[in-house]
């Protein structure tokens, strides 16, 4: 661990990976008591990736995600009332209710949505960094995307882009080794999906996705690459997702071995985070378990306030088509 | 009576998906199954489980997450002497691979001035009211059926499920098999091996005399309903399920109207621009004198589908708005 | 009079265009314009002409060809400030980027409860009748007006192309204006300065008392010349240019039926499944009781458009056809 | 040059430049004259590269072609008349007037088509080599595409999914430097498209596009790889176009200097094998110019079997749709 980050730098990556956690263990929770409809996707395993990357960016920096988007708008800053309101659909929610967990979004924050459809995010995310550019800004626009999303043809055509216009991104490939059911190997000949990056004229780099100050690091260097005018990156972390594709269950399934999720799990990103916080004497067991405690409480709330919100009006169906 | 009365085989729709699917793997050397998770998975709505385990990894491919590249897998493929089934996971994804479907597979035949062969089977799943909100709910067959050099199916039933799959996968030309994934569990009758539902003949769902509602994919079944709620206010409502929409039989629809004189059309699609408006302008001209009210149609609002269920459940097309409608319509 | 009459300016369709997006990167600091070839050359068919050296790099930029790129270069852009004027060369090649038009372009705004404003401008070519085969002749409008969240004009003349241009690209939604490259050459009379053309609106291009003709694109001018031969068997026929299809202005059509009593749907588009359909259903449920023959459609075949100049010939509609086929509908 | 490549293929692969360069200059003409409707694009500066490759292949080989078909059509054994009769749009052309240049294929002689889509080729060659695999054979298929269609993601989507079930298949990038009339540097921000193969985990090849027997070569390494199992290759073959990216003008455009033209034009690489081929006293310029002459008189033969041929009948029309 370099020993330059400043301690509330690491506290606040600490946070936004414990608030990403709970908050989608209560959803989790939440869905299986029938509260949440549709399809959930849970960020849990990979929350160094969200949180290293997102604590270095601004509010007028721009995020795009992916189908597994709680875990971008958390670390972007969402609250989770309004969150968990929206994977309810509710009408309180971000998107009031029209989205869901697929498309949630908050433009203030510059998160530019969740995106149902795998791949969708690149191209907008270098539309946005275009912009950034082009109105003079030192803004950064950053594309999470997986191993999967990779092969997409629109990733492609992102990449090539932001790289031939020198644009402010940086893309983010959380390689968790699956899409879907599929493992990486049946579905790409490569291991580092960093390797495309040389193809497009950008650096790649590949950090593990399970050490949230490394992915922190790398992410600040891209970053300020990026805000420099020097143009892309391919920045691959190496994830793992502890629960299924979509929904809840993360033991006994037919397409991985109980043995990798253990393996993967003893590498448990808050835990290790949380190792290092007490070795360097940052933050005890009994802060992080207040930590744990406080923000517990805040996802209570945000339960009780979907709970108890309402839902869209049917006249609301027909709202919002156009401008 | 010495012998046993025979049970008739009930199956879900998801599993005479499967059926048909097997029925081709079975009778089709040249044929194979590609598409994203559809083999190690079985797909994400299970309705290819057990093929890869029966017919080897050779006839059963999971792709990478590359839809442009699984269609063009099934026109480089089908021209050079194959018969794809290719997986489109969800009928929102056309927009990946629109240039394969549109420009290549239902184009190259007539391009090459006849000298090419498509046999291309592609199975997706359309429809709203899972929660899947704007991107995994869409209902796109009228952007197939504007496409000359294709066929468009949306089987409405288990029993058509699979004999329109093998009619398709036994047809020369690429057909889309358009499924609707709140059928999955529906249950019915599905005779165990090979079986053809032709894939130009309308289906005369429920006979009725003074009026006609032509119903599509799972919309036929809340038609059918309709039809109940009818018979109150004194309708007898036919219902057909043209079950093919391209080509379309507009002979069984128009010999309904001539007899009932009244008609609508409902479809789970957007209602502007569905391929309603093709069938309502096609009865009027040809049954324009038979015609005691304007044709009808339903079909869903000009917005994306909302994610939130208290919004789709007034966005999606169903019984009630149709026997509302029709009353409307038909001034009861 | 001492005063000297002011000739009008007449301006070909391509450098209306040009002065329509010309005003646009003049009053609007956040447009700019992308697509392929559109900044060195000036777009294939030159109707960038010259903005490069105007507005400078920073304003006109040349794209790789990555449709589903520019196409989502201009949703980020626009979701973030910018109002970019995107160039998709044929429309054919929509299905390059279907789903960025599609599932976010078109969606976006409403899957985000109204937060996001994607006020995109996109232009591009349609039309057969250049021998560009099936692949770069296609008139695909019936896909965009399917989906809301779009609007979608087809300028028929320089005036209307210009003005449309700058409505689109003051309009805070995604606008795809629809051009015809048969009518590049096509002289008309063009305003210097700001105007538009409102994107909602009909317009009566030739008033008539016993028949209408709503035409579409290029298809008004060959409507106007079948009016003309129609007169000699007693056919005074009004022709109506919706001008923009989505939204579509039904008012002004159905007012006409309701006075001529008799009307047709002409576009280029492939009849079946064509946005005529669309209207022709409208017409007969909004004026059913006015109507003394069926509402008549012409479109093309079904058929891919052929490269042939022999075949092409007859498959794109025309004067005569249309003309011939409103003798037929109405019988004289 | 290589001394163990036998002088009949060496003649051969002449033989078929010569046959490209000659049809393609008439046609130029034929378009100039009104004959030819529609888009033209030549391919005349680029023979190398089509008769390099196509010499290797048997009929069951498959290739996919790009808008700039002719060369690859004549390559793989296309007859000048038919031909000829198809760019005419006469009904005994090989599509029957109904594909014209972009669409001109001969399926019996493995020819997929010209494709009017840019990135169309690549999908369909990864399709058939897929097909050739599935069948048992040890075919290949060949899918030949520009440096601006490297930007398209259908090629990327095809490149991988190729790599993934080591189909043999070769892609060829003809990497003429442009785009229509964007040049290279401002479509992309690499210089060698071959950059993009390790991504996909396959070999890259660069060769001088202009030299037929370098072509030859890599392109015989990369079919043998290919026949034996072991997976695609990219080649990438640097040439030029000396004509227009669409009709005939060669000098005086605006977005290429005459300069370069007449660089490149020294490299003209019918010359630069006839010189070699006279160098190895294997063809004198006698005989060369033998070999024009009789194609040149093929090629008058062609105009003349297409100036007489009848245009479709408008029956025709409707025919072709469904099988
Ligand atoms: C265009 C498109 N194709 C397919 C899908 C279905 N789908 C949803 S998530 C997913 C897997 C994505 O894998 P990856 O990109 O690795 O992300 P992960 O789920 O592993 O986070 C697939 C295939 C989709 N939503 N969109
Ligand atoms: C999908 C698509 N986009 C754009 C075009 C228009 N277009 C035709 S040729 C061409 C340039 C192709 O460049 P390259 O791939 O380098 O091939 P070259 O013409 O240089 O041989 C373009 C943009 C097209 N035909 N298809
Ligand atoms: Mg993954
Ligand atoms: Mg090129």
């Amino acid at each position: 661990m370099s020993t330059d980050i400043p301690n509330e730098t690491l506290l606040d990556i600490h946070r936004r990976m414990v608030r990403i956690r709970l908050f989608e263990e209560a959803a989790g929770k939440m869905m299986e008591n029938g509260k949440i409809p549709g399809a959930l996707h849970l960020y849990v395993g990979e929350e160094a990736v969200a949180s290293g990357v997102m604590v270095h960016l601004r509010n007028t920096d721009w995020v795009t995600s992916t189908h597994r988007g709680h875990g971008h708008l958390i670390a972007k800053g969402g609250e989770f009332d309004r969150m968990m309101a929206e994977l309810f659909g509710c009408a309180t929610g971000y998107n009031k209710g029209k989205g869901g967990s697929m498309h949630i979004c908050n433009m203030e924050l510059g998160m530019l949505g969740a995106n149902g459809i795998v791949g969708g995010g690149p191209p907008i995310a270098m539309g946005a960094g275009f912009s950034n550019k082009f109105r003079g800004t030192d803004d950064v626009s950053i594309s999470f995307f997986g191993d999967g999303a990779s092969n997409e043809g629109s990733v492609h055509e992102a990449a090539n882009m932001a790289a031939l216009y020198k644009l402010p991104v940086v893309f983010v490939c959380e390689n968790n080794g699956y899409g879907e059911y599929t493992p990486q190997r049946n579905h790409q000949a490569i291991v580092d999906v960093a390797d495309r990056a040389a193809g497009y004229g950008m650096p790649g780099v590949v950090v593990d996705g399970m050490d949230a100050i490394a992915v922190y690091e790398a992410a600040g260097q891209a970053i300020a690459r990026a805000r420099a005018g020097e143009g892309p990156t391919l920045l691959e972390c190496k994830t793992y997702r502890f629960y299924d594709h979509v929904g809840v269950r993360g033991m006994g399934m037919t397409y991985r071995t109980d043995e990798e999720l253990e393996q993967w799990m003893q590498r448990d990103p808050i835990q290790l985070m949380e190792q290092r916080l007490a070795e360097q004497e940052i933050l005890s067991a009994e802060e992080a378990q207040a930590v744990h405690d406080e923000i517990a409480g805040q996802v209570e709330a945000a339960v009780e306030f979907a709970n108890s919100s309402p839902m869209p009006e049917p006249s609301a169906l027909l709202e919002d088509v156009y401008a | 009576m010495a012998e046993a009365q025979e049970q008739p085989r009930m199956l879900p729709y998801v599993a005479a998906i499967t059926d048909g699917v097997r029925q081709v793997l079975s009778e089709q050397p040249d044929a194979f199954v590609a598409g994203e998770d559809v083999a190690g998975a079985g797909g994400v709505y299970g309705y290819y489980n057990g093929l890869l385990a029966e017919f080897g990894p050779e006839r059963v491919y999971d792709t990478p997450i590359s839809e442009a590249g699984i269609v063009g897998l099934g026109v480089g493929a089908s021209a050079t002497g194959c018969r794809p089934i290719i997986d489109l996971m969800f009928m929102d994804f056309l927009g990946e691979c629109m240039d394969e479907v549109a420009n290549q597979l239902a184009k190259m035949r007539y391009m090459f001035g006849g000298h090419a062969t498509l046999p291309v089977t592609m199975l997706t799943m359309a429809g709203a009211g899972a929660s899947l909100a704007a991107q995994h709910s869409q209902s796109l067959e009228a952007w197939l059926c504007h496409l000359p050099g294709l066929k468009v199916c949306m089987p409405a039933t288990p029993y058509d499920a699979k004999g329109m799959i093998i009619a398709a996968a036994r047809d020369d030309n690429p057909v889309i098999v358009v499924l609707n994934k709140m059928s999955l569990a529906m249950m019915g009758e599905v005779p165990e091996g090979p079986y053809e539902v032709p894939l130009a003949e309308a289906n005369i769902i429920r006979p009725g005399t003074n009026f006609t509602i032509v119903a599509m994919g799972r919309m036929t079944h809340e038609a059918l309903s309709a039809a109940e709620q009818l018979k109150d206010v004194g309708i007898d409502a036919e219902v057909i399920d043209p079950r093919t929409i391209q080509p379309l039989d507009m002979d069984t629809i128009v010999a309904s109207v001539k007899k009932t004189h009244r008609i609508m059309v409902v479809h789970e699609a957007v209602r502007f621009g569905g391929i309603g408006g093709e069938i309502a302008a096609q009865i009027q001209e040809h049954a324009f004198d038979y015609l005691d009210a304007p044709v009808g149609r339903v079909g869903a609002p000009f917005s994306p589908v909302p994610f939130s269920p208290a919004l789709e459940a007034v966005y999606v097309p169903n019984a009630d708005r149709i026997a509302a409608e029709a009353k409307q319509l038909l001034g009861v």
